[in-house]
This record gives C-alpha cells, structure tokens and sequence, in this order.
C-alpha cells in the first residue's frame, strides 16, 4: 500500500503520529511509504493508495495543492482537527481578518492568504477522517489495517462521557466546571477529565449531538459555551456550522 | 445464623484478613467523590463523609454522627466483573492457517462495603451473564471466587429509591456476611461458610440476644430517610401502552445522548465486540468493551441506525430498565440506586421521568 | 473451561462455493454445527469481526450459507473457495416449528435474500409433504438479477406450489411481475392457515396486514426477523428489540408476540 | 532568472531554497519559507488568558511543552505569582521530556540519514538497525515520561497558569526509572558511534552565541538573556537588545542583535555559553570524546544534541527518585493587568513570550519569538556560502549540500509564526 503523508496549514503534530509507529511500519512488508516530506528526502509524488492529509487550506496555492492530491490518491484521510476542521488556525474565522493580520505582521507583504482556514472537506471529498488535535496514533493504525484488509475502519463515535465513565473519572459538569465532553468525540481516552480539566473538544464534535441541550446547561451554569468551541481547535467543523453558527 | 458484635479495631481486623487473602475492592474518597478502589488501608475509608447528591449535582462533606455515613459510590461492582475493557481472545495468523487464544483474565476479589442495590445488581446481571444457555466464563469466574460485606445503609441521598424498586431489606444478596452499624458497633451477620471461616479467624465474643430488635430499628430509620417514590404497580403495562407518547420528544431535546447514565447503572451491561490488528496484519486482538444504547453506532443496521433520534434511544433505556427487562428477566432493570439521576448532565430524573409517563 | 466459552470458534471447511448473483454467493460448509431448521451461525474474519448467517440448508454435517456481500466480514465471503478454512461458532437462536401446523395450508413468504431462511423450510416441507393439507410458497424479489437458487425452482414447483415475482419488470422475466403481495393476492387462503416470512421490515408489514385483513390470525404467523448482533448469546444487547433479544428468543418470533412494537419507529 | 528549488525534506514545515541566477552562475540565494502563516498573535487577542499555553502549543507539534512553559511563566510574571520549587521540579522534567523526545527526532530521524547521505531513518536502519533501535528506544521513554506528567505526548494538556491541572502519582513516574538506565546506555552509546561519523569541514563565522543562563542549571526553563559578547540582559529587557524585522525578499521575520551583530540560539549557543554548567559526569563524557566548546561547526550539532540528552537524562534521573506529589497542584493567584514577559530554551533555542493583559485576564497583545526565525539569518547565510558562485547546471547537486547544512539547525518551521511569502510548490521529484 503506497502511502503519502502531506501537510498543509499545521504544527506538524499530527504527522508526528507516524513516527511513533515507524517501528511497526518499519516491519510491515505491506506498507511502502512514497511522499513524507518531514521523514524522507526520497520522495515520489505519484500516485497514492492511500493519502494522509495534515493542516487546512488556508492559502490558494493549498486549495490548488489539495485537489490534485485528490485526483492522486485512492483514499483520502483527513488527519487532525486542523484538516477535519480547519484548526485553531481557523479561529481568525470569526474575526475581522485585516486587524489579525495586523496583529502579527506590519507589512503587508502577501496576497495569497486566504481570511478564511478551512477543512480539507470544503474543497475534496474525504474518505475517512482522524480527530484529534493530535490525532492519536492508534486511529492511525486503524484506519491502515482496515485498508489493508478492505474494512470500514472503526473510528470512534461516542462521547468523551463513555470514557470517563469506563474510567471512574467524576463528570467534570456535574461537579461544577465546564466540558465540552457530551458533545465531543472520544479518542483521547477522556484525557483532559482524567486530569482534572474540562474536555476543551480538541477532538471536535459529534455528528447530530444536542448542541442546543448543552448551551442552556452551560448557560444556567453561567459557562461561555460559545467562547469555549471557539478556542477548542475545531470551531469551524461543519457539524457546528448551520447549528451553532448560524 | 451466626451473629457477632464487632468494634472499630475487630472490624479493621476482620479488613486486613481479608486484603491478606483477596484483592480487595473498598469504597474511598478519591478526585472527589467516593468511589470504589482497590487496595484501599483502613484508614482511608470514607468514614464520616457522607455524599450531597441530587439530579446533575454531587458533593461530599463530613459528618461525624457514624463510621458508614456515605452512602453507595460512585462506580459499581460491574467496573470489576466485567471490566470497561477485556481482551478476550487473540487470533494469530500464519500464512492463512488461524491459531485462537481465549483470555481468561480474573481476580479473586472482596468487596468491602457493597450496599443493598448494589447486591441485587449482581442478582440481576446474574441473570444475564450466568442465567444464560452460554454462561459468560468471565463473569462467572469472577462471581464464584469472590467474597462480599454487604453494609446496610445509615441514610438515603436524595436521588435513592430503592425501596420502591422491590428491594427486599431482609435478604443478603449473596453477601457473605452483612454488617450493621448500631451505635458505633458493628453488628456483623455471618451468612455463608466463607464468610464463617473468615470470622473464625478473628477471636470474637459471639453476640447473644440484644441486638436484633436495634438492627430493626436501624433498617426502619433507615427506610424514612429515603425520599423519593416511584409507584411501580402495573407498570410494565403502563409503559407498553406509552410507546408513541409525544412525551419521548420532550425528553429527546433534553438528553445530551452522552452515554454517562447508561455507564454508571450497575446493572447496564451492554457490550461492543471490537478487533484492534497489528500493522503487519499477524495478529488481531479482540475486546469486549462497555457500551452503550445512546451510542449513535448501536443499533445500526446495514449503516443505518435504527434508533436515530436522541428520543429513540432515551426511550430505549428507560424502556429497558422499567419495562422490557421484566419480560426479559422477571425484574425491573432498576435497582433505584439513582446514579443515573446524579450524573445526568442535564439533571435528568429517570424516577421523575416515569412517573410522569405513568400520568400521562 | 475453555470449552464452555461461548465465543470459541471452531473449525470448518469450505466444499463448494457457488456464485448466486452479482452480490451473493452461496457456501457449502463441512463442519461439527448441528443446526435446526431456523437457525444461524456466526461467521469469523480475521480482523474484520463476525456476522451472523442463516443455515440455508443442512444435510449430514454440510450446512448451506447464503451471503450477500454488503460488509466488512461478509466481504471476506467475496474471496472464499473450495477447500478454505473457514471458522464459525453457534448455531444459536430458535428454529421454525413446522409441524405445529400439521394438517393445515402452509404458506411460506420470502422476500429478496430471505429466502435463504426459508429455504431449509421449503425442503423440510416438500419431504413432510403428506403431513400438510398443502404447501405454498411465495417469493419476491425487486429485480431479476437478485434471484437466489435458481436451479432450483423447477424441482420446488413440482412438489410444491412455488411462485417467484419480480417487481422491475425486464426482458429477462417472463413470468409475474410486481409486489409479493399480488402474488399472495392469486392464492386461495385458508383461514387456519400457518404461515411463515421472511424478508426486510416493511415487506413484513405489509404481508401480515394483508393476510390480517383476510382473517388470519396473527399468532399463526411466524416471521424471522434481523438485527445488529454482536454476541449472538442475549448478552450484549445490540440486537434488543422491544422486549426480545432477537439473537436468542428469535431470530423467529410469532407474529403476535411482537405486533405492539413492530414497525415503531426507533423501538 | 529564479529557481525555486524542491521543497526541504526532513525539517519540520515547509521550506525551500531559491536562487536567482544570472549569467549562468548563482548570484543570490534565498531560503524562502512558505508554510502559511497561521497568525497566533492576531488569534490570542481577546482571548482569556487561560487558553494561551493550549493555543500557542499548536504553534509547534514538536516542541509544545515550550511553548506552554515560556506562556504559562509569561502569565506568572504578569501576576506576580511565585512557582513553588516542586512545581518548577516537575516543569523541568516535564520540559527534560520534550527536548529528549525533540532532539532524539531531529538527531536520528531527521539528521543522521545525512551522515550516510541516505533518504531517510527507513534506510539506516537497513544498514545498522541498532542505531535505529536506539532510537526508538529513547523516543519511548521520553513519550513515557511526557505522557505521565502531560497526558500525551504532543500538546500535552496539564501546563496551566501557576502550576498544573494535575500532577503525576508518584508510582507512575517512579516506574520509569527501570527504563532510566537502559537508555542512559543507550545514549552513550550513540555518541560513541555518532562521534566517529565522518563531519564535513566548515565552521560558521562572525555571529554570536545568545542563550540563557540560569544559575548552576543548564538553561532550560528560564533564566537571563546572555550573548557571547558578554551581554547579560533580563528577559523583559530582550526588544531592547535585539530586533525582529520582516524582510520583503523572502520568508520569515529575521533577527539580529541591535548593534547589528547576527546571532545563532539553541544547541550549539547553549553548549558554547553554559558548558560549565553540564553535569560533571556529562562534561566528562563530553571530554572523552572531544566534544568541547568552542565548537563552530555547525555539522557537530548533532554531537551536542545527544550530549544535552545525557544531561537531561540524569537530570530526569534524580528529579524522578526526589519526585514527592504535592497535594495542591497549582498556587492561587488573582488575575491583573499588566504585561508578562516568558522565556524558556526550547530544544532549538531561545522562545520568548510577552503579553499584555487586560484587568479581567483578556489578552490586548501578544508577541512571540520563537528560535527558528533567530535562526534564519545564519541558515540563509549558510545555504549562500553554499551555492554563491555556483555554476547554473551544478545547482541540483550541490542543493543537497545546501540542504544539510539548513538541517543543522533543525530548522522548526511552524514555530516561526511570522513568515511572510507565499509561493507555488514545484511538486516535481527530486
Ligand atoms: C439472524 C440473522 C441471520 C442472517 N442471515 C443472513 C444470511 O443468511 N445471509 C446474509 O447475507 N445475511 C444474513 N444476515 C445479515 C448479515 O448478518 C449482515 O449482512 C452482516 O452482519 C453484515 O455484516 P458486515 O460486517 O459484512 O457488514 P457491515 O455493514 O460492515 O457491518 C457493520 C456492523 O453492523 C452489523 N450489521 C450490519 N448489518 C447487519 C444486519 N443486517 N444484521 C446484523 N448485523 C448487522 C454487523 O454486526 C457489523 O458489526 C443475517 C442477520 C441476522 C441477524
Ligand atoms: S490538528 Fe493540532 S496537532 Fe494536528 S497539525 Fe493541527 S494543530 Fe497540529
Ligand atoms: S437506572 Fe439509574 S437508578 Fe436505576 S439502577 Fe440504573 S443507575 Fe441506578
Ligand atoms: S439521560 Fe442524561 S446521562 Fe443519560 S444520555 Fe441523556 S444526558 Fe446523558
């Protein structure tokens, strides 16, 4: 299986995912890495069984990059809160972009930048997609063995609850802080609650959860729940969109 | 029967005999809540905490008026007879020929402290796991090597109502032996040959007549502290006949769907079959993990989840717990421990919620 | 001890393998499973998981599968062939009863790949055939490319009455066309009649109203129901429908055990 | 005439090499970056002050534990909170953690392929799986060690404002130690083997070393500002010493010290300006292979990096055995207004934090320095002695000379938040 690792907008820490398992890839006759730019400088860019995308699209050079990626790959697989969602990057979408731009730099040297950091999803269609801001490398492995034995992979869809409880970790909520665990997915194994903290959602939300039931609890609570979303790495995921954003 | 009447010092004997002999399983105040823990000292029982607990709230205090003044914790006995995760089996594949290893992972457990509805929770996934033309080895291996103090309760939180749910306050439960505090001392039922040899061990001074009218007294103390009623007369019908309620709707928008009352009932059992493969495609491990009816994957077929809405799936637990399981096996899947009710996000009351039903 | 766990799989091998249509195939299987007429087995993929599958058929130690390839394990059956190894536990479930309607009208209903659940019937019947006062069977698909054994049909017909309907008319499909319910339309029914179906959800529905409106009675009518399984043995409860654990107090149920919470939706 | 070269392979984010060429020969060289930029500092304005350590951690998958630790300190300084000495313990470590983990993944997956001028780790390990062994084995102790105190080991989730959200139980770090000493070995035998790789002759010329110095401790988690021209400044103190300037040419936000002076962070600054403060059984080793300062050549890097694992290791070594849980996790501070300044040495150098706050801990202003744009001057420079004067059609060869030696400095390229040019990548294979 010829696979490509690519990077778009991001901190490179998704890709990293790949380094913690060179061990088995190394070991594995039925995996033939071909394009990993922060791994290899032999490089084929070709076709692709398989392509692992990292970061948004946020300049049109990326928008360019990424559909010609699609044509090359058989499947496509999101990788991380930053390609799923657009990434934390994607908070300037709910900004006034001149006024970001100006925070940072005072020359205006580029065009290309687009005001806006999207998912890879609002531009080519993908197969499947890794959550997580890191995404957790045992999803990766996942989603490698099920290609590799022609399956749906398994990628979680429940709750950040169902771990916490599977842990005996007290419900952060009910003990009086915020969390955004009811409508996140599992995949980080409940880790920011197993810590003493809030889930902030850096694994992103559930398809068709109760946004709206969790919003008045965290207002009665007096929580900013939109505030939260907003620094939680996947505030422009499409399930929020439409739903929370109107 | 036999009966002894034991102080603090014989009861923190009887505990380290036991912890000498068992991996013991006790409750302690841990991140907060109590909860049960295995390798808990004596000391660090939660004795003169007692729990707050109403729909979506908990908090602990202290309380000095008893040694047992917390009431049941957090978690429940299925967090160890049927662990979250259990690889069960290992397939290995060598060329195309498949080799099977079947895991049969178990400890010999005591349960220090496990109050009435916690008991009859075994009873009722007993039923489940043993009752069963294919007995669940695990479970079962479990369940017949392990020893039980049951406790009877001093005080009832605001979300219990197990009196309503059937219990019975006279029987043990299967618990080898029980435990009464009664004015600071222990009274403690002997009710199965092990836990008689284990008492043989300490030397006690048998109880002689006193104390059986106290323990009445204790247990009718007891039962007025508890608060909240359901009336269950009928109710099987009652619901049956609730199925196309508009009512599942209303519910429907308040669920958050996150799994957390289905995780903490000590009597939700259902289960996932799950395969996690090695990269060079040799080996494939296969778990049992816990889940969930509110889980979106749970009842899908051909991909397609038969149970959709959030209303769907809210109206399968609470089916389930007053309604089906009855058909299924002879008693409410409700033991009235109200964790539910306590870890509900959104304070959802599942004794409120079918009495409200039941009016309707 | 480790004989009595439910979810040791044991060994079978495959004998024949025949390819039914575009997205079926039919196994023969050699192996230690003793099943009633009825019942089914879990098949085993290697990292891909389990799928529960009807005996179609049984004779003398070789069980009949019939699968349609829709999956992740299923898909392992687009690769098997003759001489494989292949492993399976069960069988589990209850069985179709049969002689509880000795001496009355059967009318066996089938729709698409249900047919692989009532074919072992089918067989059991046309050797009982003197037990019944007649025997007839019903079968529907929605296009002719979806018609399961039809090597078959000739010998069926000549024993017993055997009907098939297609619902897309084609040029392949000479015979009738339309719903299974015109089919049931053409039969004289009897009353006291026993009957059995097979087929999706709304094709149940619709086949028990219409024979409900003739006046037979629900508790003579016996369907075979699907659900999302994963233990097979009532303990993981995905398969829970209603009161009933379709993997273990089914797969076949009397119809009026189940007509309050059939057809509700999310039930 | 321009050429934009392939992309740069085994760096972290996206880079390249241009020349222009004229008459035939390379008369400018460039090192255009154009990972795009994600605009951290406009992001983090309004924001509360709490969700800073969280959110500068993405600026880098490799070093977040930086990031966390210069932001969490930059909000301490603001506030005024004073940090506890456990908590500071358990800082270190948890910061030893990273630049094990950042410096193993430059030292053996990026670096060292280059020594055997092979594509990739993949194809050393074909030739001496040991040392790829060794590697993986020193990644999956410092995975360990960040994860019990972090959570996980990429943006680890327990950094907050005035300690942590939890600390580790003591049994669970305690636990490592077993593996401690198999990978102490290990590094000593990978200098032992690195030490003899062949170095290419170069040394880097006319820039200074500017580290931090922080007592008897070799400079990790804070510290003053020292340049080896003698300079020793406070960290509030840094704009006024040194410049960022955007450049319109190309790439990122260079740096250069006031007085015009250019200078390096990282490895090879720290190694030169603070060897003294190595541990004594480090310097030893350091000795008995010759790795000593002043060393110039930036090749030796590599050298210097797994010997400032050695120090980490030891280091972790005893702060584990000492490691006592403290009940309360983090101290209680009251949010103010104010500004706070945080600087912390990342595995590739000098990070530096400052933030203006608001009464009610909203972020007004956010400024973030991170090393690898302090490096652009001198890997620019390199690349340009490189492949100045070079004849047109001898460009693609020597490019991968050119290319190594931008690798000395592990270049962190997400890190530098304020690149500025964007360009079309030539997808072409090398
Ligand atoms: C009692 C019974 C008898 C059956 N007999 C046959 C038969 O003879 N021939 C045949 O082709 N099919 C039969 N099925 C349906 C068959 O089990 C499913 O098509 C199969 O499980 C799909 O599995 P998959 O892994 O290939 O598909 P996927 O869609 O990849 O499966 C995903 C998951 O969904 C579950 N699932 C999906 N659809 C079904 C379903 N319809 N029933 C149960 N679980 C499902 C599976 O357990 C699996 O874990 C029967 C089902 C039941 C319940
Ligand atoms: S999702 Fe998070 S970890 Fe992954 S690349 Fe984006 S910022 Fe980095
Ligand atoms: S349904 Fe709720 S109250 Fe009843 S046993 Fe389960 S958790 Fe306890
Ligand atoms: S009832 Fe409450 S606890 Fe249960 S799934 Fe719904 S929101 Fe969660």
């Amino acid at each position: 299986m010829k696979i490509g690792v690519f990077k778009f907008s991001s901190c490179d820490g998704c890709q990293l995912a790949f380094f913690d398992i060179a061990p088995e890839i190394i070991n594995s006759e039925y995996i033939e890495i071909s394009y990993f730019l922060e791994a290899t400088s032999f490089n084929i860019y070709d076709r692709f069984d398989v392509a692992f995308v990292e970061g948004s699209i946020s300049t049109r050079e990326e928008e360019e990059r990424i559909k010609d990626i699609r044509d090359r790959s058989k499947i496509v697989v999101a990788i991380g809160a930053c390609a799923v969602s657009g990434g934390i990057q994607s908070a300037r979408n709910f900004g006034n972009f001149e006024e970001i731009y100006s925070f940072t730099y005072r020359e205006n040297y580029f065009k290309d930048i687009n005001p806006l950091s999207k998912p890879i999803s609002d531009f080519v269609s993908v197969d499947y997609t890794v959550r997580g801001c890191p995404v957790n490398a045992e999803e990766i492995i996942e989603i490698i063995t099920s290609l590799l034995l022609n399956k749906t992979p398994h990628i979680n869809e429940s709750p950040v609850c169902i771990e916490c409880k599977r842990k005996s970790i007290p419900c952060l909520l009910v003990m009086g802080s915020p969390c955004l665990g009811p409508i996140t997915v599992d995949g980080c194994g409940a880790l920011c609650p197993s810590l003493n903290r809030g889930c902030y959602g850096c694994f992103g939300p559930i398809k068709g959860a109760n946004f709206e039931s969790l919003r008045d609890l965290f207002k009665e609570r007096g929580f900013n729940f939109e505030e939260l979303i907003k620094t939680g790495f996947n505030a422009y995921n499409p399930y929020f969109r439409g739903v929370i954003w109107r | 029967m036999e009966r002894y009447i034991l102080t603090i010092d014989q009861l923190e004997e009887l505990y380290s005999i036991i912890k000498d002999e068992y991996k013991l399983i006790s409750p302690t105040l841990k991140d907060g809540v109590i909860q049960y823990s295995q390798n808990i000292d004596f000391k660090d029982l939660p004795f003169g905490y007692t729990q707050m607990e109403s729909a979506g709230f908990y908090t602990v205090k202290t309380t000095d008026d008893c040694y047992f003044s917390y009431i049941r914790p957090y978690n429940s006995l299925k967090q160890f007879l049927r662990p979250p995760k259990v690889n069960f089996m290992t397939v290995r594949r060598i060329d195309n020929n498949l080799t099977f290893e079947y895991h049969l992972k178990y400890e010999k457990y005591a349960f220090f402290d496990v109050r009435r509805c916690d008991l009859k929770a075994l009873y009722i996934l007993d039923k489940v796991f043993i009752e069963n033309k294919y007995p669940d080895i695990q479970y079962k291996t479990v369940r017949e090597n392990m020893f039980i103090v049951g406790v009877n309760c001093l005080k009832a939180s605001d979300v219990c109502f197990c009196e309503s749910m059937d219990i019975n306050f006279e029987e043990g439960y299967g618990a080898d032996i029980f435990i009464t505090e009664i004015d600071k001392n222990f009274l403690v039922e002997v009710l199965t040959e092990k836990g008689k040899n284990f008492l043989n061990k300490i030397k006690l001074k048998k109880q002689q007549s006193m104390n059986l009218n106290k323990k009445e007294e204790v247990i009718e103390k007891f039962k007025t502290t508890i608060k909240k009623k359901l009336n269950t007369e009928n109710l099987k019908d009652i619901l049956y006949s609730k199925i196309d309620s508009p009512y599942w709707e209303e519910l429907g928008k308040r669920c958050l769907s996150c799994t957390s009352c289905t995780q903490v009932c000590p009597t939700c059992f259902c289960f996932d079959i799950r395969e996690e493969n090695s990269l060079d495609m040799k080996v494939s491990e296969r778990y049992f993990v816990w889940d969930s009816c509110f889980n979106q994957t749970f009842a899908t077929v051909h991909k397609f989840n038969l149970r959709e809405k959030i209303s769907h799936r809210y109206r399968q637990w609470l089916m389930h717990k007053m309604a089906y399981w009855q058909d299924q096996f002879g008693t409410f899947g409700c033991i009235g421990c109200g964790r539910c009710i306590t870890w509900c996000p959104v304070k959802i009351d599942i004794q409120i919620e079918t009495q409200k039903l039941r009016d309707l | 001890m480790i004989l009595q766990n439910p979810y040791c799989l044991i060994n079978g091998k495959v004998i024949k393998v025949k390819r039914e249509n575009y997205n079926t195939v039919s196994v023969w299987i050699r192996s230690d499973i003793k099943p009633e007429n009825g019942q089914y087995v879990i098949f085993y993929g290697f990292g891909r998981g389990e799928a529960p599958i009807t005996v179609a058929s049984y004779n003398d130690g070789i069980s009949l599968h019939t699968i349609r390839i829709v999956g992740d394990v299923t898909g392992y059956f687009n690769r098997i062939s003759e001489g494989d190894d292949i492993y399976l536990r069960g069988p589990y479930g209850n069985s179709w009863d049969l002689m509880e309607f000795e001496g009355r009208q059967i009318i066996i209903i089938s729709g698409g790949l249900g047919i692989a659940a009532t074919r072992w019937l089918m067989e059991e019947a046309i050797q009982n055939r003197d037990r019944f006062k007649e025997v007839i069977s019903l079968y529907g698909v929605k296009s002719v490319d979806d018609l399961l054994y039809r090597e078959e049909y000739e010998n069926w017909s000549s024993k017993i009455r055997f009907s098939v309907i297609v619902q897309n008319p084609s040029e392949a499909w000479s015979k009738d066309v339309g719903l299974i319910t015109d089919l049931i339309e053409k039969v004289k029914i009897d009353k006291d009649c026993g009957v059995f179906i097979c087929g999706p959800d709304p094709m149940v529905k619709a086949v028990v109203n219409q024979l409900y409106n003739i006046g037979v009675d629900k508790s003579n009518i016996k369907v075979s129901l699907e659900r999302h399984m994963k233990c097979s043995v009532g303990t993981c409860g995905h398969c829970m429908f209603g009161p009933f654990f379709v993997c273990k107090d089914g797969p076949v149920f009397r119809f009026s055990d189940i007509d309050h919470f059939f057809d509700k939706k999310g039930v | 005439m321009e050429i934009k070269l392939n992309p740069l392979t085994r760096v972290e984010g996206e880079g390249r090499v241009i020349v222009s060429i004229k008459d035939g020969k390379v008369n400018d060289v460039f090192l255009n970056i154009f990972e795009p930029p994600r605009f951290f500092e406009g992001i983090l304005v309004g924001k509360n002050y709490d969700v800073a350590p969280d959110i500068t951690a993405r600026i880098c998958g490799i070093c977040p534990i930086a990031y966390q630790m210069s932001s969490v300190q930059a909000f301490e300084s603001a506030f005024g909170i004073d940090i506890p000495k456990e908590i500071e313990d358990l800082r270190r470590l948890f910061y030893y953690g990273e630049w094990i983990q950042s410096h193993t993944l430059h030292i053996f997956f990026l670096h060292l392929p280059d020594f055997f001028n092979l594509p990739s780790i993949f194809e050393v390990n074909k030739i001496n799986p040991e040392i790829v062994k060794i590697a993986f084995n020193l990644k999956r102790f410092s995975s360990k060690l960040i994860e019990i105190i972090g959570g996980r080991v990429s943006h680890p989730v327990t950094a907050a404002v005035g300690g942590f959200y939890k600390t580790p139980e003591e049994n669970n770090l305690k636990e490592i130690l077993k593996d401690i000493n198999l990978v102490l070995e290990d590094t000593v035998k990978a200098i032992d083997y690195v030490s003899r790789l062949n170095f290419p002759d170069y040394s880097i010329e006319n820039v200074l070393f500017v580290s931090l110095k922080d007592g008897d401790n070799y400079p990790i988690l804070k510290g003053d500002i020292y340049s080896s021209d003698g300079l020793t400044i406070k960290k509030e103190e840094f704009l006024e010493y040194f410049n960022e300037y955007e450049v319109p040419h190309s790439t990122a936000k260079f740096s250069v010290k006031k007085d015009g002076k250019h200078y390096i962070v990282g490895p090879i600054a720290r190694f030169n300006n603070t060897f003294d403060k190595l541990l004594p059984l480090v310097r030893e080793t350091a000795k008995k292979y010759s790795i000593t300062p002043p060393i110039y050549n930036p090749y030796r890097s590599i050298l210097i990096r797994l010997i400032e694992i050695l120090d980490c290791l030891y280091r972790s070594k005893s702060l584990i055995e000492n490691y006592r849980r403290i009940d309360k996790a983090t101290v209680d501070f009251e949010v103010k207004a104010g500004v706070g300044v945080g600087v912390s040495e990342a595995p590739r150098g000098i990070l530096w934090h400052r933030y203006v706050i608001s009464e009610t801990g909203r972020i007004l202003e956010a400024n973030i320095i991170p090393p690898t744009s302090q490096n652009q001057y001198i890997m620019e420079s390199d690349v340009k002695r490189k492949l100045l004067e070079v004849k047109e059609d001898e460009i693609r060869e020597r490019v991968l000379e050119a290319e190594k030696s931008i690798r000395n400095y592990d270049p962190c390229i997400s890190c530098a938040t304020h690149f500025l040019k964007v360009d079309k990548l030539y997808l072409n294979n090398r």
